[in-house]
């Protein structure tokens, strides 16, 4: 199969829905002169790719309105970080609406943004912030790990009626993969199982799926074989997929690159602790940014961020591969 | 929008329809006050805003407004009914109860909601308008603010991108003379909200908002203005509220004192409007239709009220219903 | 003891503190004629209560630039929901000011602000949005329970060089309590046993204590006792005493009446799972809002918001209570 | 501030080191660029705004700066050696490696730091202002920002919270024609930022910004108001950048071709201020003067960036460190 990467798996999703749907117009500071997925989308759709002042309430709100009146509006956002400075128009408007109304508006919005670190951007410009998106009932929150769930996810997020987060990790832009020609979509709320295992499930997200498998092949060498699912979707959430592999496995380790509290290492843990207790032989364990602000210092940039080593020994203390403990 | 009244009749006699409902339903509102759940905001002497700007609107065309909504709603076309409804959290309220009175919303008469966020409303009216331009048809759409939310980053915000897009919206600044307990003299800090619409390159009117009749001329200017593609125009309306910020929380000592009876001797905007519809050279009978306007309000609002406070099963589930179109 | 409100308990710290500490001004929309815990201070302190525009992200924004020069600002926000108009000067800014300089800023402010269901005030103005700020490194969050923590909390709140979010819950402010005269403080970071117990540890935030102790109550006739535990601070997080309780009940209800994805609960919930598995008995369970915006409607609204049914339900749904199974 | 320059020094002269250090110190880490982490954006052909404000500023006074931070740290007397250890995230670094080039403050010079939010200085400086205000000092607070953050509802709310206050604050905004690759002339759509200030009831100048001795001029003017009490001002001064947004990453092809040649020929602060220095009436070694401040610049930036690009040792327990005052 042909190989492409994120950007460009974006990229066709994005020209293909716009083929399809002449709704669809892309927002966003220098939108028409910008790199990256939506680089030279203007010229194959004049008049709908619009340029924005530094104006985010008003656009993104402006966004939200066009979304009830008629249009599917695609804004960037640039970098997460900067969805603080519409966050009401997020959260409060975009993402109540429909409720508020009685079902009686739909928004089909979605926000674009770049996430996470690696790019030595400092503390303003390296959050991931999902885990306050997925708070928020009404908003969906999505975040593709590899180029062929990117193009599957985005042709799902241009034909749902809500808000849509789709959240791109900064550092995987340029990752190519193996992406079919033909257009095709992937659903929210379905995990991909990455990695097949029978000792410990891991949860991981985004960019954390590659550290997730880098630990994997690493414990693998000493008979440890992980089961690695790649949510994809962060809200609606694939319960399901992690219970039936816990029920499998018996151990849990979620890796993910925010912050610790209430993040969403937190919150699988948590409903698998509620949902499979029966099922799980240990304790399970989460592997996170620590919590403080991203640091710029690269050194300590690769600190804060997850690695395969600190994947490694959390499942270590899941007990995972260790013998079953004799009964009585 | 404006459709509460029938067909061919005078603008200014639709306009006094359309005022006599608000009135009434406000009113009804305020004497319900305590019985009715939550919080709710009286429009009770801005009346003339609503419906003179609304009378220049037509299908197809939206508005955005402010926590304090129904004036604005009624002036769009919205049933009272599943308005009274909604004020009480019913779910054959016209947002199924879900939203309240900060909330009204009913897209099938272009209304995209009050809102509990000061000048929160603003960009989704620029929404609305850029859709319209993107499709290239000529409607407009327009948006509500008071004046303290007039003051918002995202209402300021609102003004660039219309104008840098030339978005066929209005912005009505709403200036009632207070923000809750802050008086626009002091938050605007003697400037005036057309005068900054001029910095930002969009034309801008003041207008005496207790006039019904001035306030839908400078309207018509506007929407003409954005219909014909010339882009965003600032009204800014100098009305009044009669009541409090709120309705049972707000004694109003920082108003001077005896301010809102004086108003509603001197300022009513239904007295101002049923004098020039009544005055020399207009048809004989006029004032008796402007009371019969009034007694038909008045009754459609008890009726409406009287059967919002019966006691009604809630739908328990729609506690998690529209929350996603698709989940 | 002579008996005040919450309100007054509130306004009492921070009327003492003013006193001490000149450095402390209030700042908010219509702050000199505000209504409770700050009504009339602008008499007893002219000059240091200010009136605001409506004009958030400025006047945040302002408080942290005033806290890092000099001044104590106490921010009154109304709403929480409202924070969301100032995120970035919340999330980006104050949080993230002192990290970025290498300790080179403090920032002591205090964002006061009202939370919670209750009033019928809709989706807008009803959320609880700490787990948000949880989320957030840099931010100290705080919801008192009761009147006598309140006035102790804030009194902390006043001495602290870092940014607190002080959320009072709107339903309380006229809960009466007993609390001292003399000045006090509650340390951030340390959580109260409000009931002690030996079957289930329940872990209860703001409003939802009293509905925890309400369940405790009814569970004690079936010979179930609840521990209750009020976090008080949810950030800092008194971890140590949550594990101590679990140790000892072996089962743990986190009760919150934020939204479940990504709230205390889970956090909570996770933390335990991760830390205490040897001890827990059974699984844990989360009692929260669900995953929906605030409904107005006062029947909806009502089933939204946690109250004691669900939590004993939950308690006994954790096995608490429960004969130990035999061994083998 | 300005606390480079010794004691006696005509203001020019103390300018043009000023300004001498920003070039050095800009030139250097545009050929570093590859090797420092992260993202860099030069203050090339802005130098006289950064200079000429600070020229009036005191101890005492604050700035908060943007993304675009260097010249100002730089004018308001931030060490250049602790700025380059930065750069490079050393543990040495002004911000002890963690804040990187769009963090870049120094409490101790009154910078309150750049900022990685279009427009997120502005209230932090409007905060500094306030704490002047209460303590009923004559210090002020210099808000920068650029053309495409003066679009930030936090700016804009920040002249209506100031005018509304009377903060002594002064809004420069440095207008260099382009937010990354929008035009101001796009993003403004022909107004300008004064005429918007206006509309808030703020004064507002416009200078040329390659011009240091009007900027100085107009900053004094305006610092002056301030510090009497006199409530805010703004200025908007017209620059321009040299270089792309960013280096590495921003071909500029949305600029007329040659622009950035032309501008570095005919509208380089440094060359216009190093004219009016040397022109007939001043001493006759004024020349001399300037080459050495050059000279000494660019000595004292090499040996900073050499030594910041040494190895070092990074101190991996800081991670965790300064996220509260204590916990
Ligand atoms: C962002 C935000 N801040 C504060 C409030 C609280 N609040 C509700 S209405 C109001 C005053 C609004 O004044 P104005 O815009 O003049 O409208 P009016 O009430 O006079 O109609 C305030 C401060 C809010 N709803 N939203
Ligand atoms: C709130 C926010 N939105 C967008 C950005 C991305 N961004 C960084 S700099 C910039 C352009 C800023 O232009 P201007 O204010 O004119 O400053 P200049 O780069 O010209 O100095 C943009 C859009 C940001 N940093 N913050
Ligand atoms: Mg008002
Ligand atoms: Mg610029």
């Amino acid at each position: 199969m042909r190989t492409i990467t994120y950007a460009q798996a974006i990229r066709e999703a994005l020209v293909e829905r716009m083929g399809q749907d002449e709704s669809i117009v892309l927002m966003g500071e220098d939108a028409t002169s910008a790199w990256g997925p939506t680089q030279g989308i203007e010229q194959e759709f004049p008049g709908r790719v619009l340029d924005m002042p530094i104006t985010e309430s008003a656009f993104v709100g402006a966004a939200v309105g066009a979304a009830a009146t008629g249009l599917r509006p695609v804004v960037d956002l640039l970098f997460v970080d900067f969805a603080t400075v519409c966050f009401d128009q997020i959260v409060n408007q975009a993402a109540k609406l429909r409720y508020m109304t009685g079902g009686g508006v739909r928004v089909p919005l979605v926000l674009r943004a770049m996430w996470g670190t690696g790019m030595r951007r400092g503390a303003q410009h390296s959050q991931a912030l999902h885990p306050l998106f997925v708070h928020v009932p009404g908003l969906k929150v999505v975040t593709p790990s590899n180029p062929a769930d990117a193009k599957g996810l985005m042709a799902t997020a241009l034909q749902e009626d809500d808000p849509v987060l789709f959240l791109e990790h900064k550092m995987l832009y340029f990752t190519p993969g193996e992406v079919p020609e033909e257009p095709y979509a992937v659903p929210f709320g379905e995990a991909s199982v990455v990695r097949e295992g029978s000792s410990c499930t891991v949860v991981a997200v985004g960019r954390m799926v590659q550290v997730a498998l880098e630990a994997a092949d690493r414990l693998a060498e000493s008979g440890v074989r992980c089961e690695v699912l790649d949510p994809r979707t962060l809200s609606p959430f694939d319960n399901a997929a992690v219970y039936r592999s816990v029920e499998k496995t018996g151990h849990l380790v979620v890796v993910d690159e925010a912050h610790p509290r209430c993040g969403l290492a937190a919150d699988v843990a948590a409903q698998v602790a509620q949902d499979c207790h029966g099922a799980l032989r240990g304790p399970v364990r989460m592997v996170t940014a620590p919590h403080a602000p991203v640091p710029f210092s690269p050194a300590l940039e690769d600190a804060f961020t997850p690695d395969a080593a600190e994947v490694v020994e959390a499942v270590r203390a899941t007990g995972a591969g260790e013998p079953a403990p004799a009964l009585a | 929008m404006d459709r509460l009244p029938a067909g061919a009749e005078e603008p200014g006699l639709r306009m006094y329809r359309v005022m006599a409902m608000i009135r009434a339903f406000e009113e009804r509102v305020g004497e319900l006050a305590e019985e009715i759940p939550g919080a709710v905001h009286l429009y009770i002497g801005q009346e003339a805003v609503a419906a003179g700007v609304c009378s220049v609107l037509r299908d197809g065309d939206h508005l955005a407004s402010t926590h304090r909504g129904h004036g604005h709603a009624i002036a769009a076309g919205c049933e009272v009914e599943a308005m009274a409804a909604e004020l009480y959290g019913r779910s054959d309220g016209v947002c199924s109860g879900k939203g309240g009175s900060m909330h009204i919303a009913d897209l099938g008469h272009g209304m995209l909601g009050a809102n509990g966020l000061a000048g929160g409303g603003v960009p989704l009216a620029c929404g609305a308008a850029l859709t319209a331009r993107q499709r290239g048809t000529d409607d407009v759409a327009v948006a509500f603010t008071g004046d303290g939310g007039a003051n918002q980053g995202a209402v300021l915000e609102s003004l660039v991108l219309a104008r840098m897009l030339d978005l066929p919206v209005v912005f009505v600044v709403e200036n009632n003379g207070y923000a809750q307990a802050t008086s626009a003299a002091r938050h605007f800090s003697g400037t005036d909200m057309s005068a900054r619409a001029a910095g930002f390159g969009i034309p801008g009117a003041v207008v005496d908002g207790a006039d019904a009749l001035a306030v839908r001329d400078a309207a018509s200017e506007a929407v003409d203005r954005a219909r014909s593609g010339r882009g965003p125009t600032l009204v800014e309306c100098r009305a009044q509220r009669f009541h409090g910020h709120m309705e049972g929380w707000d004694n109003q000592a920082y108003r001077p004192s005896g301010e809102a009876e004086r108003l509603r001797a001197e300022a009513d905007p239904l007295a101002l409007l049923r004098r020039r519809l009544t005055e020399a050279g207009q048809p004989a009978d006029a004032g008796a239709e402007l009371d019969r306007a009034e007694k038909e309000s008045a009754a459609r609002v008890q009726a409406a009220f009287d059967r919002a406070a019966q006691p009604a099963e809630p739908l328990l589930t729609a506690l998690t219903t529209d929350v996603y179109a698709a989940h």
